[in-house]
């Protein structure tokens, strides 16, 4: 019952244009920045509840974070199950994949309805951020 | 029919009913939580129950309301206002009441004095169950494409959490059911008791969407379809809840 | 003003060990809670409670910011006479709330 | 008890506001408390001696709670509360709040029992010790781990 999606809006980062994300089949291949993601970073993003908000629903080898969510797949060998560009996808619109996801779109704006207005027109992550998250998951093997 | 038989039924449709039907955040509570709840001398709710029942006789509510006429009223709500066309909640009715009968000054919905007459009248129905007024059902259905809308920066809707996921655990809480069964009731996070406007305000703003202002027709219409899906359920306020 | 809730039993036996429980209305700040700013809150607890029976204390609790919102706290008494218990609730910014209750002894 | 200048310099992000809600913490995360600052409470308590590990104490308390808030708690000495033998104090003391007290009681052969309960606000996870002076002037202990879960969905 839900709409297709319109055409994937991207989110730009204040005022500086980004370069839409080419997907490719179920994956976006190419990086979103020219630096490369660092994974301790993309770590400390996904164990932080109020930023990468990951562990409210996944459970993931972050042995320090004691309660974790049980509503979404392990991130545990997340980087063996999927490529990089796989999880940057999943990761920027996982609506892509599947419509009816539970997962947030954490780069795009598209679509959303009702967002209060201190995150008006805000991606949940900044491109960096993702390119982070995307090198710390590459990291999780087993 | 003989009674005997007529009675053989009911044991067995609760049992039904009871196996598919709502459930209220109460049966997922640890013991301790619970025993908080039913324990009218250690329930901080009941102070508000107390404080309302003082301020119901001091406003003189007492002259149009015996107190004993009052159970069964919180499980009506919300009801059909003729002259609104639509729903009216409890809070609504209260200060629609006070302003217009006893020509008192408006109290804010989420001021202590309003909670407490709110949770005095609620109170009086403890046990009952949920009965949805009939003539909600355009409301009831706006409020559940409400529900089930996918909204704010997180893009999920309340049906997402409460009803597919509901049991589930986001990071180390139960996910209930969400039904509104117990309000206004005492909730361990704000240390205080609220209302289940307050309530939605909060998973509102945890999808980080917009709240919708309280008593819009938007927030009556799912704050209607919320007591139309609890159907059944008894109120429990002042109810406890972590 | 605060609202209490206090449970004495009605009457006791002498000799009787009775349970008395209290509840009262109070917001416990901790002091170590910031504010939408950033700024700690002030701390506004109860410091004290006490109970007396015909003038005697018999039961006395110094309570932190570790006590929550709305403290409850139950303690026991051996019932020799029937006499008048005060409760008092003492803390911060001169908080001060007093209330007594009959105890009957049979 | 240290200072409570930097109260959110803790790394607790457990207990910090999901979903990015507003903070509406009960306790700032600790600044202060510590093992080292319990046991220096329960020495002020006990004016230095030591307190004996004791199944004539209880401490009542629930392994596992939704929030920390508002968290039961009954300690309980099994004692005959006459005038010779009788339990003088109670108190109860945390090692991750703020400040490591939560209560002390003084009671008496009057009490009839050594029981008190109350509701405690914990920080964390965490181990709390209870501990009860006796009439002849020793000392006894109780301990407790309590898991604290989150609360989900903070409101702003």
């Amino acid at each position: 019952m839900r709409r297709a999606l319109p055409a994937l809006v991207f989110a730009s980062v204040a005022g500086l244009a980004q370069a839409e994300p080419v997907v490719v089949g179920d994956a976006i291949p190419a990086p979103l920045t020219a630096a490369p993601g660092e994974p301790a970073r993309g770590r400390a993003i996904v164990a932080d509840r109020t930023r990468g908000l990951c562990l409210l629903c996944h459970p993931a080898p972050i042995p320090e974070e004691r309660f974790q969510g049980n509503l979404a797949p392990s991130l545990a060998g997340v980087g063996a199950r999927l490529t990089p560009g796989q999880l940057r996808l999943r990761l920027v619109d996982s609506r892509r994949l599947n419509p009816e996801t539970l997962m947030p779109a954490y780069f795009s704006t598209a679509g959303l309805v009702g967002v209060a207005d201190a995150w008006q027109g805000r991606p949940i992550l900044r491109v960096e951020e993702i390119e982070d998250v995307v090198a710390y998951l590459a990291t999780l093997r087993d | 029919m003989s009674p005997w038989r007529r009675q053989g039924w009911l044991p067995l449709l609760a049992l039904l009913l009871g196996a598919a039907g709502p459930r209220s955040g109460f049966e997922t509570m640890t013991p301790e939580l619970q025993a908080m709840q039913r324990d009218d001398a250690g329930n901080p709710g009941m102070l508000s129950v107390l404080e309302g029942e003082a301020l119901f006789a001091r406003e003189g509510c007492a002259a149009c309301h015996a107190a004993a006429a009052l159970r069964g009223v919180a499980a009506r709500y919300p009801a059909h206002d003729a002259a609104r066309g639509g729903p009216i909640d409890l809070a609504g009715r209260i200060a629609e009441c006070r302003e217009q009968r006893a020509g008192r000054p408006p109290l804010p919905r989420e001021s202590q004095p309003m909670l407490a007459l709110q949770s005095f009248v609620a109170h009086q129905s403890r046990g009952l169950p949920i009965t949805p007024d009939p003539r909600l059902a355009e409301a009831r259905a706006e409020g559940e494409r409400l529900f089930r809308e996918r909204r704010g920066q997180l893009n999920l809707s309340c049906a997402q959490c409460h009803e597919t996921l509901a049991g589930g655990r986001l990071a180390g809480a139960n996910i209930p059911e969400g039904h509104p069964n117990g309000y206004p009731l005492y909730r361990l996070e704000w240390q205080a008791l609220g209302s289940l406007q307050r309530r939605l305000r909060g998973c509102f703003t945890g999808v980080r969407a917009e709240p919708l202002a309280p008593g819009s027709p938007a927030a009556l219409a799912l704050e209607a379809y919320l007591f139309g899906r609890a159907a059944g359920l008894p109120i429990e306020t002042p109810a406890v809840r972590p | 003003m605060a609202r209490t809730l206090i449970r004495v039993p009605a009457t006791a036996t002498r000799g009787e060990v009775i349970e008395i429980r209290t509840l009262i209305q109070h917001p416990m700040e901790t002091g170590y809670r910031p504010d939408a700013a950033g700024r700690l809150l002030v701390r506004d607890i109860i410091t004290r409670f006490t109970c007396h029976f015909d003038n005697r204390l018999v039961f006395e609790a110094m309570l932190h910011s570790a006590i929550a919102a709305n403290p409850y706290l139950t303690f026991t008494l051996r019932a020799e006479a029937s006499g008048v218990l005060a409760f008092a609730w003492d803390g911060d910014h001169d908080f001060r709330h007093v209330e007594t209750r009959a105890l009957t002894v049979t | 008890m240290s200072s409570p200048t930097s109260p959110r310099s803790g790394t607790e992000p457990g207990r910090r506001a999901l979903f990015g809600g507003l903070l509406t913490l009960a306790l700032a995360p600790p600044a202060g408390a510590t093992p080292e600052a319990m046991a220096e409470a329960i020495a002020l308590f006990t004016g230095g001696a030591t307190p004996e590990l004791s199944a004539a104490i209880t401490l009542d308390i629930p392994s596992l709670v939704e929030n920390g808030n508002t968290v039961p708690v009954t300690i309980a000495v099994d004692s005959p509360m006459t005038e010779a033998a009788h339990v003088r104090a109670i108190a109860l003391f945390n090692q991750r709040n703020p400040q490591p007290q939560v209560i002390e009681a003084r009671l008496g052969p009057w009490s009839g029992a050594a029981r008190i309960s109350t509701r405690a606000r914990l920080a964390d996870s965490q181990r709390l010790t209870a501990v009860a002076a006796l009439s002849d002037g020793r000392f006894l202990l109780a301990e407790a781990e309590v898991v604290v879960t989150l609360a989900a969905c903070l409101e702003g």
